[in-house]
C-alpha cells in the first residue's frame, strides 16, 4: 500500500515494520513507530473529524496532547475508548478508528448543513431561545443532546484492570525533553531517589524532531546517551507514556501511565494503565511549550497546522502533511519549518512573516536557499473546503492590526503557522501559582512557586535550547540538595549548543482581515468548540467582561484540549477588545487533568468486590453452607434468615421468630463493637460517656446504656460489663464501632487527659454465639460445666468466665430478644467450633439459627430500639422512652445531658416512641410509613411521625409496629392512618410500645 | 431590557450580532443604597432581583468580589430536587422547584432547567427505610415522588448496574420526576440581567471587607472601592460567610469546606437522568453538552482553597464505576472545587441578626444550588419586611441554641 | 492532598490515614447547667471557621491512634505546625 | 452433662478458607511473585503504659526479657517474643506462649495505671515475600516503605499504616520479606486483595 506523503527519511519510524489499521472502515497502513496522526497524514487522510457546534471539516493540527481536531474512537464493544486524539495513539497492528463526528460520514455530513446557518447560532444562543412555548424546552433539549457529545461509551463492563502504585520520592521530574533529562541526570547523580515522567513513548521530547546537534552529534544521539546514562543509575524510575496530570497539595502529583494502550485496546496481560500516588520531596517541571497557532479567517481548513507540528512529522515520523506549504508566522523559531520542508524535497511556497524586515540567521538560512520571504505579510484567509487550496495574503500595518495592502493568492495545499509559544504552565499553576504574563517572550511565566518546585527549559519561558539544559541541569542538583542529596553543584559538564541569534518576534494574536471580525469568514481560536475571534467580541459587546466570564459565555478552552492551542489566543483578543492588557486580563485556572485521564484508572483496583472490605466472622462460611441470605451493616455481612428449602422470606423469618419464642435459637452475634476499657478512671470516664452511671457496677454485672452526642442526640447503645475493678468491657452497635472508639479517644486524650484510661478494640478477638429462648439453659448446661447455670447464681445481667464446649469463654445474660439467653463468647479461632458444638448440643431442641431480620422482630416485639433505625440523629432518650436510662442524680454533667435541657428537647409535643397495632392484624405498614390523624385532609397533611419498624409478629399472630409520634405517649389508644402512594392507608391503634411479655418476665428465670 | 427571542436573534444575525445590548452596566457605585447585597452568586442575584421585581426596592447594589456566579454558582453539580424530609425544608425546596418551572419566561433567559427527574439509590435495608419515609413524606407534602425498583431503575438509567451480586447492590431508589438539571452560568446571568433592568446596580471585582455600624444598627459596607452606605446589608456570601460575619463581630455555626466534582470528557447522550448515591457516594447526570458531571463528596477538612483531596476523587470515581461499569473507559476532564458553607444540621439560615439592618443567607452548603430561586425569594421578603418570611421562619441562628435543629444530615441522606 | 506530621510517630505521613477532629483548644464548659442555651448553643455548633490559619485537632486513626494538634493554613493548606494536645501552637498569625 | 470427653477444640486460624489459593498463572510457592504465609502465633496482647515510667520498662523486661521498644516505628524481638510500637503509650506483644499465660505474668509485675489486653483470636500475621514484594507494598499502601530499605537503620522497623481499605501494623523483618498484622475480619479482604494486586506475577496463599 502506498503511503503518499511517506517520505524517504523515515524518521523515528520503521519502514520494515509496517502496521495495518483502519480508519472510517478503510484499511490503510502505517509504519512502527507512528502515531495515528502521523499514519493518517502519510495517507493523505484529510478530513478527520466534524467540529462541535457548525459541523465544520477538521484536519489534524498538531501533534501532541493539545490537538483540538483529531477526536476519535477507538475499537468497538466493551473495550473501544471514546474521545482519543490521534496525535497520542500510537500505532498497532488492527487498529480500528472512527470519527467520533459526522453523519452518514466525516467527509459528508448533513449536520455541516447547520454550519451554514453559523450566525444565527452565536455564544450564547440557547439562552436567548427555546423558551417559548415553555412546555416545549424539553423538546428543543432532546433535539440539543442529540447533537451532544464526541464520542460514545462502551455499554458493557470494562474487561481491563487498572491499578495504582503509591510512590515517594526525592526528585520528580515532570518532562524529559532536554531539559527534564539534564534535571533527571543530575538530580540521579547525587543519588537521590528520582523519577522522570513524559507523556511520550519515548524521552527526549522535542530533541526528537530536531535537527539541530548537540555536543557535536545528532540531537537524538544525545538522547540516547543522556537516557542511558539515567537508566544505569538504579536509582532512577523511568516512566514512559505516563502523564502527570494533577499537581496537588504538599507535593502530591499523579501520574497515569498507559502500560499497554500501544499495542491494542485490550491489554493483553496485567493492567491496562496505572495510576501513580506520588508524593515528592521536590519537584522539576519540564513540560515544555505548546506553540500559538495564529488565528486568521477560515484557520480551521484541513491543511492548516502548526509549524512546530510539520516539522515534527516530517523530522520525526518521515512524513510530509502535504506539497506545497505556505508558512506563516510571527517570529523566526517557524522559521526552521520551511527549512525542514524544503529538506524533505516538497516546495515551500513562501514564508509570509508579519514583521515589517527580519535578517536573522535562520531568516537568511531561508532566503539563501531560494524561498520567497513576504515580510510585513499575514495569511488573512485559508481558502478551500475540505482540503487547503490556497492562502490570501495581504501587506499588514506595522502593529500587524490593519490590512494595507492588496489581498493575492497563494496557491498552496498546506498552511504551517506559529505565533510564538505559550509555555505550559498547567502543572505549576495546579498548585494555585498564578502565571505570570511576560511581553519579552510573548507568553506566560510559572507564577511564584506555592511548593516545593521549580520550572525549567520552554515552560519557564527558557525557549533556548542551550539555556534549557542548563536549568535542567541546575535545578536537578538544587532539588536534590533540598531533598538532602548532593551539594547543589552540577557534575556533567554542560553539552555545547550552537545557539542562533533570533530576532524579536511579533505579538501577534489575530491576523486582521480587510473585514471586521464580526463579518470576515470566521476566524478560529478554540477548533474543538468553535469559538471564534467573532464570538469573543460578542461577548464583550454584550457584557462579559471577566476572562471567566467569557470563558463560560463562548465555552472557550472547555474542550478536552482544554484550550491547550485557544486560550492564550483568545485571552489577547479579549485583552483587546476590553482595551487592556493581557496582564489585566489574566487567563482562565489551569485544572487538572492535563490530559484526560481513565475512570478506570482513577477508581483503580477498589471496585466490583474490593470496592469496601467485606468484613466476616468467624462463622461466615457455616452461614454459607446453610444458604443464608446476607445483609449488609456496615462493612459486615450478617446473615439476614437462613431459608430451609422453597421458603420464602417470610416464612424463614416466621419460623426462625416461633422458634426463639418455643424453644432456642442461636445468632451470630460476633459483630457487635467491642471495647476493652481499663484504668483506675474507668468507672468515671464511663459514666461521663453514657446518660446512667457505672460507678456501682459491680465486677460480674453488666448494665445497658445509651451514649448521646454532645446535642443529646441518641449516637449509640450497649451494654457494659464491669470485668474487675478499674476493667470493663463495652459493647456499640455494629455500624456504630469504629465511631465510638473514635469518640472516647477523642474525649479522653483532648479533654480529660488527666482520667487515666485506656481503651483497645477486642471486636475482632471474640466471636459471639447468642442462644436464646426457653431452652438455652438447657443447651448451656450441656456444653458447660464449671459455671453455676442457676437463675439466682448467674441471673439476668450478669456475666461469668466458664469453660464452654471445652473452650474458655465469657458468658453473657443479656438478652435482645425478652427470652433467657446466653451470649457466649469465645476467642474467635475457635469461633465456629464453638457455633457447631452448640448446635449439636441443641439439635434435640430443634435449635435453629436466626438472622438480623428475626432478631429485629423479636426486639421489636419486646420494644427494643435500634439506634439508627428507631432513631435517626434527632432523638433524645426521653422521645424514646427512656428517661430511665437517664442517671438523674449524677454529679458530673455527662455528654450531651445539657442539650436535652434546651428548650427544644423540652418541647412536650415532641416526637415519642410508641407502638402501633394495625386494626387489621394481618396488615403490615411498610416501614417508613407517615402518619396523620385524617388520610383525608387536603395536601399538604399535617405528618405526626413516622413508622420506624414494622413487622408481622407469628409470636403474636398480628402485625406490629414502633414509631414516633408527636406527643405520643399522651395519645394511647386513638387511631392513627398511614396512607399509601395508591391512596389506600392503614388504620392503626397507638399502642405501648413493648407487645409481648411486658413485665419481662421471660429473660428474668 | 430588550427581549431575547429567537426573532431577535435573527435580526442580531442580519447586523453581524454588532448590536446586541449589554446584559448589565457597569456602574459606578452610589454614595448609598437601600439595600446592599454582599455576593453576587445566584442566592444573592436572585435576591436583588426579587427586592426589585416584588418588593419595589431598586436602589440596590451587588457587591461581589469577583465575577458574578463565580463562585459555588459556577462549580456545582446543578442538581435541583426538592424531595428533602423534613417539612420545613420540603417546603422551601418546594417553592423553589416551583419557580424553577418558570424561570425562563420570568427572566426571559433561557436557564434550561431540565426536568429529568432524580433517582436517588438506597442500598441497604436501612437506606430503603429512609426512601420510604422521606417519599411518604413528600408524597403528603404535595412533592411528587415515588419508591422504585431495581427493575425500574434499570428502564430509567439502562447503563446502571442493578446486579444484586455487586458489593451494595441497588435495592432501590427514590424518583422525583420534576428534579433535574439547570445552566448554572444562566441562572445567575439571568437574574443579573433582571435586576439590571429593574435598576440594580452589579458591583463587580469589588470585595466587601468591612461592615460598618452606629448604634447597633448596620449604615454601610467598606470596599476595595472604598465606603459605600446602606440602609440595610444582605450578606449571601456562602463559603465565606464566616469571614463577612466577622466583619459584623458575628459568629455562624458554619464551617467552610472543600467540595470537589469532576466531568468527563463529553459523550454522546448516555444518561437522562439524575443519579445520586449517598451510600456509595457519587453523584451523576450528562449535561447537554455531553460530559458527564459528577459530584464528590465533601473533605472532612475546613478550607477556603477551592480545591481538595484527591482521595475524595478516587472514592467518587469509584462509586461512580461501581454505578456504572461501563464508564470506566471515559475519561475526566477536569476536576475542581468550591467551598460550601456547612451548618451542623445542613440546612441554611435564613435570619436577621442582632445587628439591626444586618441580614444572612447561608449555610446551604453542599446543596443550595437547586434553592436559588426560592432562597432569593424569601430572603428578599425578609429583608424587605424585616422579619422572617413564613417559610424562613424555622431557618434562623436561634435554632442552633434552642436546639430545633432541622436535621437533614441525620434522618436522611442530603448532599447537593 | 494533606501532608501531616505526627508529633507521636514522629513522621510526615498521608492524610489518608489521619481524620479530621475539628477547632481544637475548645474546653468544654466546667458546669454545663449553669450556661444559657446560647452560651450552650456556642459551645456546640459555633466555630471560628477563619481564612487564614487554624488550630486543628487530627487523629491518626491507622497509626498511633493519638489525637494531636495542627497549625494549618485554610486557604493554602500549607502545615505550619504539628504540637501536641495539652500544648500551645507556636504560630497564631500569618507570617510569624 | 459434661461434655469434657470431647475431642481438642478446632482452631481456625482467620486465614483458613484461603489457604492454598492462587492467582495468576503459577501453581506452588517456589514460581508465585507473591507467597503469603500465614503464621499462627502464640498469641496477641496489648499493653499499654506509660513509657516515661522506668519500673513499667523494667517489669516488662523481667517478664518478656526484651525491653519496651520506646523508639516509634520499631520493634525488640527474641526468639519467642516481640514487641511493637503502636503508640506512645501501647504496644503490640506478639509471643509463642498462650495469652491468659502471657497476661497473667504481666499482669502480676506491672503496677499502677496499666492495661493489658489479649486480643489474640483478634489478629493474625501473614508473612509476605517473594519478587513481587515491594511492588504489591506500592500498591497496598500509602507509607513509604522503599525508604526502609534505602536507608537501613539498626532499628527494627514496623508501622501501622492503610493496607488497601484496611489498616495493617507492617513489620520489616528483612530484604525481601515483611510481615503484616492485621484483624481478623478483614483476613478475606486482604487475600482477595492480594490475590487481585499480585495476579500479575502470580500470587500464592501458602496452604
Ligand atoms: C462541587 C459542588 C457541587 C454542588 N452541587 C450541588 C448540586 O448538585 N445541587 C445543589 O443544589 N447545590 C449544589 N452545590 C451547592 C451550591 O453550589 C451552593 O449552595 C449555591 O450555589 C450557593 O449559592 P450562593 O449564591 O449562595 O453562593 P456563591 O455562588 O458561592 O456566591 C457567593 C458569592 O459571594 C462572593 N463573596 C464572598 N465574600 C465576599 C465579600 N467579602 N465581598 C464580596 N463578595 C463576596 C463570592 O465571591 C461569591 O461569588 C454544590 C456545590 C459545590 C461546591
Ligand atoms: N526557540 C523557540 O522559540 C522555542 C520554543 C519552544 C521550544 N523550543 C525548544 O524546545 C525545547 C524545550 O525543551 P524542554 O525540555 O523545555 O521541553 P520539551 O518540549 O522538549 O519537553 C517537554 C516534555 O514534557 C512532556 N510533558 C509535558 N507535559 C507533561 C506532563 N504533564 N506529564 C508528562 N510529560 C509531560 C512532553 O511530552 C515533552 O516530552 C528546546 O529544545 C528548545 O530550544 C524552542
Ligand atoms: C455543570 C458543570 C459542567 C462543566 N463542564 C465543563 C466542561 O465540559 N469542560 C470544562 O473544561 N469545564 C467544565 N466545567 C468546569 C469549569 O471549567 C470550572 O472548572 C468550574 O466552573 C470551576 O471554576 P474554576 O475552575 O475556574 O475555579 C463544568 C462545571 C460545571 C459546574
Ligand atoms: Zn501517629
Amino acid at each position: 500500500m502506498k503511503q503518499k506523503n511517506r517520505l524517504v527519511v523515515f524518521g523515528r519510524t520503521d519502514p520494515n515494520q509496517p502496521i495495518n489499521f483502519t480508519f472510517n472502515g478503510k484499511p490503510y497502513q502505517g509504519l512502527l513507530g507512528d502515531t495515528l496522526a502521523s499514519a493518517l497524514l502519510a495517507n493523505g487522510v484529510n478530513v478527520v473529524g466534524r467540529s462541535f457546534k457548525y459541523a465544520r471539516p477538521r484536519g489534524i493540527v498538531g501533534h501532541g496532547p493539545e490537538e483540538p481536531n483529531g477526536i476519535i474512537q477507538l475499537g468497538s464493544g466493551s473495550a473501544t475508548v471514546p474521545n482519543l486524539k490521534v496525535t497520542q495513539v500510537e500505532l498497532y497492528e488492527g487498529l480500528d478508528a472512527k470519527s467520533v463526528n459526522g453523519w452518514p460520514s466525516v467527509n459528508i455530513d448533513v449536520m455541516g448543513l447547520v454550519g451554514a446557518f453559523g450566525r444565527l447560532m452565536p455564544p450564547g444562543f440557547y439562552y436567548k431561545t427555546f423558551m417559548y412555548p415553555k412546555k416545549l424546552w424539553m423538546t428543543y433539549e432532546h433535539f440539543i443532546r442529540k447533537a451532544a457529545g464526541l464520542g460514545k461509551t462502551p455499554t458493557e463492563a470494562d474487561p481491563d484492570t487498572y491499578e495504582k502504585l503509591n510512590q515517594h520520592c526525592d526528585v520528580l521530574v515532570v518532562g524529559a525533553g532536554p531539559a527534564g533529562l539534564t534535571a533527571a541526570l543530575e538530580a540521579g547523580l547525587t543519588g537521590a531517589r528520582v523519577i522522570i515522567a513524559d507523556e511520550q513513548s519515548e524521552f527526549g521530547g522535542s530533541l526528537l524532531a530536531s535537527t539541530q546537534p548537540i555536543d557535536d552529534q545528532s540531537s537524538t544521539d544525545w538522547i540516547a546517551q543522556t537516557v542511558s546514562a539515567i537508566t544505569a543509575m538504579p536509582n532512577v524510575q523511568r516512566l514512559s507514556r505516563s502523564t502527570v496530570f494533577g499537581y496537588y497539595d504538599h507535593n502530591f502529583l499523579t501520574i497515569l501511565e498507559k502500560r499497554t494502550d500501544h499495542l491494542g485496546i485490550n491489554s493483553p496481560q496485567g493492567a491496562r494503565q496505572r495510576l501513580h500516588r506520588v508524593r515528592a520531596k521536590q519537584v522539576v517541571l519540564a513540560t515544555g511549550a505548546f506553540e500559538r497557532p495564529l488565528v486568521f479567517a477560515h484557520n480551521d481548513i484541513p491543511g492548516v497546522m502548526q509549524a512546530s507540528s510539520v516539522s515534527t512529522y516530517v523530522n520525526r515520523y518521515g512524513v510530509a502533511p502535504g506539497e506545497k506549504l505556505v508558512l506563516a508566522t510571527t517570529n523566526d523559531n517557524a522559521y526552521q519549518t520551511a527549512i525542514d520542508w524544503y529538506n524533505s524535497g516538497r516546495v515551500v511556497v513562501a514564508v509570509v512573516d508579519t514583521r515589517q524586515a527580519t535578517n536573522g540567521p535562520l531568516v537568511s538560512h531561508v532566503k539563501d536557499l531560494g524561498i520567497e520571504v513576504l515580510q510585513g505579510y499575514g495569511v488573512i484567509q485559508a481558502m478551500g473546503s475540505k482540503r487547503v487550496r490556497g492562502a490570501l495574503v495581504a501587506p499588514l500595518n506595522e502593529n500587524g492590526t490593519k490590512v494595507t495592502g492588496p489581498v493575492e493568492q497563494l496557491k498552496c495545499d498546506l498552511i504551517a503557522t506559529s505565533g510564538g509559544w505559550s509555555a505550559a504552565v498547567h502543572l505549576s499553576s495546579h498548585t494555585g501559582a498564578k502565571p505570570i504574563w511576560d511581553d519579552a517572550i510573548v507568553s506566560f511565566r510559572p507564577g511564584i512557586s506555592k511548593q516545593q518546585e521549580r520550572s525549567v527549559g520552554a515552560c519557564n519561558g527558557t525557549f533556548d535550547l542551550a539555556q534549557g539544559l542548563l536549568e535542567g541541569a541546575l535545578a536537578g542538583s538544587e532539588a536534590a540538595q533540598l531533598a538532602g542529596f548532593g551539594d547543589g553543584q552540577v557534575k556533567r559538564g554542560m553539552p555545547i549548543v550552537n545557539t542562533l541569534e533570533e530576532q524579536a518576534q511579533q505579538a501577534l494574536f489575530l491576523i486582521p482581515h480587510t473585514l471586521p471580525s464580526s463579518r470576515a469568514p470566521s476566524q478560529f481560536v478554540d477548533l474543538q468548540l468553535d469559538v471564534s475571534a467573532a464570538g469573543i467580541e460578542l461577548a464583550v459587546t454584550e457584557g462579559f467582561e471577566s476572562v471567566e466570564h467569557v470563558k463560560r459565555y463562548t465555552a472557550l478552552g472547555f474542550g478536552t484540549d482544554q484550550g491547550k492551542l485557544g486560550n492564550i489566543n483568545g485571552m489577547a483578543i479579549l485583552a483587546n477588545a476590553l482595551g487592556q492588557s493581557i496582564a489585566e486580563t489574566g487567563t482562565t485556572i489551569f485544572r487538572p487533568s492535563y490530559t484526560p485521564t481513565t475512570f478506570g484508572a482513577i477508581a483503580g483496583r477498589d471496585i466490583g468486590e474490593l470496592f469496601d472490605p467485606e468484613r466476616y466472622t468467624a462463622m461466615h462460611r457455616w452461614h454459607e453452607q446453610q444458604g443464608a441470605v446476607f445483609e449488609d451493616v456496615g462493612q459486615w455481612k450478617r446473615p439476614w434468615f437462613f431459608p430451609n428449602q422453597q421458603e420464602t422470606m417470610h416464612q424463614a423469618v416466621n419460623r426462625e421468630c416461633m422458634a426463639v419464642r418455643n424453644s432456642i435459637g442461636i445468632l451470630d452475634a460476633s459483630t457487635l463493637g467491642k471495647i476493652d476499657i481499663q484504668g483506675p478512671d474507668a468507672a468515671e470516664f464511663i459514666t461521663r460517656m453514657y446518660t446512667n452511671s457505672y460507678l456501682t457496677l459491680a465486677p460480674g454485672k453488666c448494665r445497658y446504656g445509651v451514649m448521646l452526642k454532645e446535642d443529646g442526640m441518641i449516637f449509640d447503645d450497649g451494654v457494659c460489663a464491669c470485668i474487675s475493678d478499674n476493667h470493663y468491657l463495652m459493647f456499640t452497635t455494629t455500624g456504630g464501632a469504629a465511631g465510638v472508639l473514635a469518640w472516647l479517644e477523642l474525649w479522653q486524650q483532648t479533654e480529660w487527659p488527666e482520667l487515666q484510661v485506656y481503651f483497645t478494640s477486642v471486636t475482632d478477638h471474640w466471636a459471639t454465639a447468642t442462644i436464646t429462648g426457653p431452652n438455652a439453659r438447657n443447651v448451656m448446661a450441656k456444653v458447660c460445666d464449671d459455671i453455676d447455670l442457676s437463675a439466682d447464681k448467674f441471673g439476668f445481667m450478669d456475666w461469668r468466665d466458664g469453660t464452654v464446649a471445652g473452650l474458655a469463654a465469657r458468658v453473657f445474660r443479656i438478652s435482645f430478644t425478652g427470652e433467657l439467653t446466653y451470649e457466649i463468647n469465645v476467642a474467635a479461632n475457635y469461633g465456629r467450633y464453638l457455633w457447631e458444638r452448640l448446635m449439636a448440643a441443641g439439635a434435640e431442641f430443634d435449635i435453629t439459627p436466626y438472622g438480623t431480620e428475626a432478631m429485629h422482630v423479636l426486639r421489636a416485639e419486646k420494644g427494643f430500639i435500634i439506634v439508627g433505625q428507631d432513631t435517626d440523629g434527632s432523638m433524645t432518650p426521653t422521645d424514646m422512652n427512656m428517661d430511665w436510662v437517664i442517671g438523674k442524680k449524677k454529679t458530673f454533667s455527662f455528654v450531651g445531658k445539657r442539650s436535652l435541657e434546651r428548650s427544644d428537647c423540652l418541647r412536650d409535643n415532641r416526637k415519642r416512641l410508641v407502638g402501633l397495632k394495625t386494626l387489621v392484624p394481618t396488615a403490615v405498614i411498610p416501614e417508613g410509613a407517615q402518619i396523620v390523624n385524617d388520610p383525608h385532609q387536603p395536601l399538604p397533611m399535617a405528618m405526626q411521625g413516622h413508622v420506624t419498624s414494622s413487622y408481622f409478629s407469628a409470636n403474636l399472630d398480628h402485625s406490629i409496629a414502633l414509631a414516633v409520634v408527636k406527643g405520643g405517649l399522651n395519645r394511647m389508644g386513638e387511631i392513627v392512618y398511614c396512607p399509601a402512594a395508591d391512596g389506600s392507608s392503614i388504620a392503626a391503634e397507638i399502642v405501648n410500645s413493648v407487645f409481648y411479655d411486658p413485665k419481662g418476665e421471660r429473660q428474668h428465670v | 431590557m430588550k427581549r431575547y427571542s429567537g426573532f431577535s436573534l435573527f435580526a442580531n444575525a442580519l447586523s453581524y450580532h454588532e448590536k446586541w445590548q449589554k446584559v448589565w452596566r457597569k456602574p459606578i457605585p452610589k454614595k448609598e443604597y437601600d439595600v446592599i447585597v454582599v455576593g453576587g452568586g445566584g442566592h444573592g442575584l436572585a435576591t436583588a432581583y426579587y427586592l426589585a421585581k416584588v418588593h419595589g426596592i431598586t436602589n440596590v447594589a451587588v457587591i461581589e468580589k469577583g465575577y458574578l456566579g463565580g463562585g459555588n454558582t459556577a462549580r456545582n453539580t446543578t442538581i435541583i430536587r426538592s424531595n428533602y424530609l423534613w417539612d420545613e425544608a420540603a417546603q422551601l425546596y418546594e417553592l423553589s422547584l416551583k419557580l424553577w418551572e418558570g424561570l425562563s419566561q420570568e427572566l426571559n433567559y433561557n436557564v434550561m432547567f431540565s426536568q429529568r427527574g432524580v433517582l436517588n439509590l438506597g442500598h441497604t435495608l436501612q437506606d430503603m427505610r429512609d426512601i420510604e419515609r422521606r417519599v411518604n413524606a413528600n408524597r403528603l407534602n404535595g412533592i411528587d415522588g415515588e419508591v422504585v425498583s431495581p427493575k425500574r431503575i434499570k428502564e430509567i438509567a439502562p447503563l446502571i448496574n442493578t446486579s444484586p451480586n455487586s458489593r451494595y447492590p441497588i435495592l432501590g431508589a427514590s424518583w422525583q420526576p420534576r428534579g433535574g438539571t439547570a445552566r448554572h452560568d444562566a441562572v445567575a446571568w439571568g437574574y443579573a440581567r433582571g435586576a439590571d433592568a429593574l435598576g440594580v446596580d452589579m458591583i463587580q471585582q469589588t470585595e466587601v471587607t468591612g461592615i460598618r455600624r452606629k448604634n447597633g444598627a448596620v449604615i454601610g459596607v467598606d470596599t476595595t472601592q472604598g465606603f459605600i452606605g446602606a440602609r440595610k446589608v444582605a450578606c449571601v456570601t456562602a463559603g465565606n460567610s464566616g469571614v463577612v460575619a466577622a466583619m459584623a463581630g458575628l459568629r455562624l455555626p458554619v464551617e467552610s469546606r472543600p467540595l470537589q466534582a469532576l466531568v468527563s470528557e463529553p459523550v454522546k447522550p448516555c444518561l437522562d437522568t439524575v443519579v445520586m448515591s449517598n451510600a456509595v457516594h457519587g453523584y451523576v447526570s450528562q449535561s447537554d453538552k455531553g460530559d458527564l458531571v459528577i459530584g464528590a463528596g465533601v473533605d472532612s477538612y475546613n478550607g477556603y482553597g477551592q480545591r481538595g483531596s484527591f482521595h475524595v476523587i478516587e472514592h467518587t470515581v469509584q462509586a461512580i464505576c461501581e454505578l456504572f461499569p461501563a464508564f470506566s473507559r471515559v475519561q475526566m476532564n477536569r476536576q475542581w472545587g468550591g467551598v460550601v458553607d456547612t451548618c451542623p444540621d445542613a440546612c441554611p439560615i435564613i435570619s436577621k441578626t442582632s445587628v439591626e439592618g444586618l441580614y444572612f443567607n447561608c449555610g446551604w452548603g453542599t446543596g443550595g444550588f437547586k434553592a436559588t430561586p426560592g432562597s432569593g425569594f424569601v430572603f428578599a421578603d425578609t429583608v424587605a419586611n424585616d422579619r422572617p418570611h413564613p417559610l424562613a421562619k424555622a431557618f434562623t441562628v436561634d435554632r442552633f441554641n434552642s436546639g430545633a435543629l432541622i436535621d437533614e444530615h441525620g434522618a436522611a441522606g442530603v448532599a447537593h | 492532598m494533606l501532608l501531616i506530621y505526627c508529633p507521636h510517630c514522629l513522621e510526615s505521613r498521608e492524610e489518608e490515614e489521619f481524620s479530621y477532629g475539628g477547632e481544637a483548644h475548645i474546653a468544654r464548659p466546667l458546669d454545663p447547667e449553669n450556661l444559657s442555651d446560647e452560651q450552650w448553643g456556642d459551645y456546640l455548633f459555633f466555630r471560628k471557621n477563619p481564612r487564614g490559619i487554624h488550630h486543628e485537632m487530627w487523629y491518626h486513626a491507622t497509626g498511633c491512634r493519638r489525637y494531636f494538634n495542627v497549625t494549618r493554613n485554610t486557604l493554602t493548606y500549607e502545615i505550619l505546625e504539628s504540637y501536641l494536645v495539652g500544648t500551645e501552637p507556636q504560630i497564631t498569625e500569618v507570617g510569624v | 452433662m459434661s461434655e469434657s470427653l470431647q475431642p481438642q477444640p478446632r482452631f481456625e486460624s482467620p486465614s483458613h478458607y484461603v489457604r492454598g489459593r492462587h492467582s495468576g498463572n503459577v501453581q506452588s510457592v517456589t514460581d508465585a511473585g507473591l507467597v503469603v504465609t500465614e503464621v499462627n502465633n502464640g498469641c496477641y496482647l496489648n499493653l499499654r503504659g506509660d513509657a516515661s515510667n522506668a519500673e513499667f520498662n523494667a517489669a516488662v523486661l523481667s517478664v518478656l526479657g526484651i525491653s519496651l521498644p520506646l523508639m516509634p516505628g520499631t520493634f525488640m524481638a527474641n526468639d519467642t517474643e516481640c514487641l511493637y510500637w503502636l503508640g506512645p503509650n501501647e504496644w503490640l506483644l506478639v509471643s509463642a506462649q498462650p495469652g491468659q499465660k502471657r497476661e497473667a505474668e504481666l499482669r502480676a509485675v506491672l503496677n499502677g495505671h496499666i492495661a493489658v489486653v489479649d486480643v489474640s483470636g483478634g489478629f493474625t500475621q501473614l508473612n509476605l515475600s517473594g519478587p513481587s514484594l515491594n511492588f504489591v507494598l506500592k500498591k497496598s499502601s500509602v507509607y513509604d516503605f522503599e525508604a526502609w530499605w534505602i536507608q537501613p537503620k539498626n532499628d527494627l522497623r514496623c508501622v501501622q499504616t492503610t493496607f488497601a481499605k484496611a489498616s495493617a501494623l507492617v513489620i520489616g523483618q528483612s530484604q525481601g520479606t515483611v510481615a503484616i498484622i492485621i484483624r481478623r475480619s478483614f483476613t478475606d479482604y486482604i487475600a482477595q486483595w492480594l490475590l487481585d494486586c499480585a495476579a500479575d506475577n502470580g500470587c500464592f496463599i501458602s496452604p
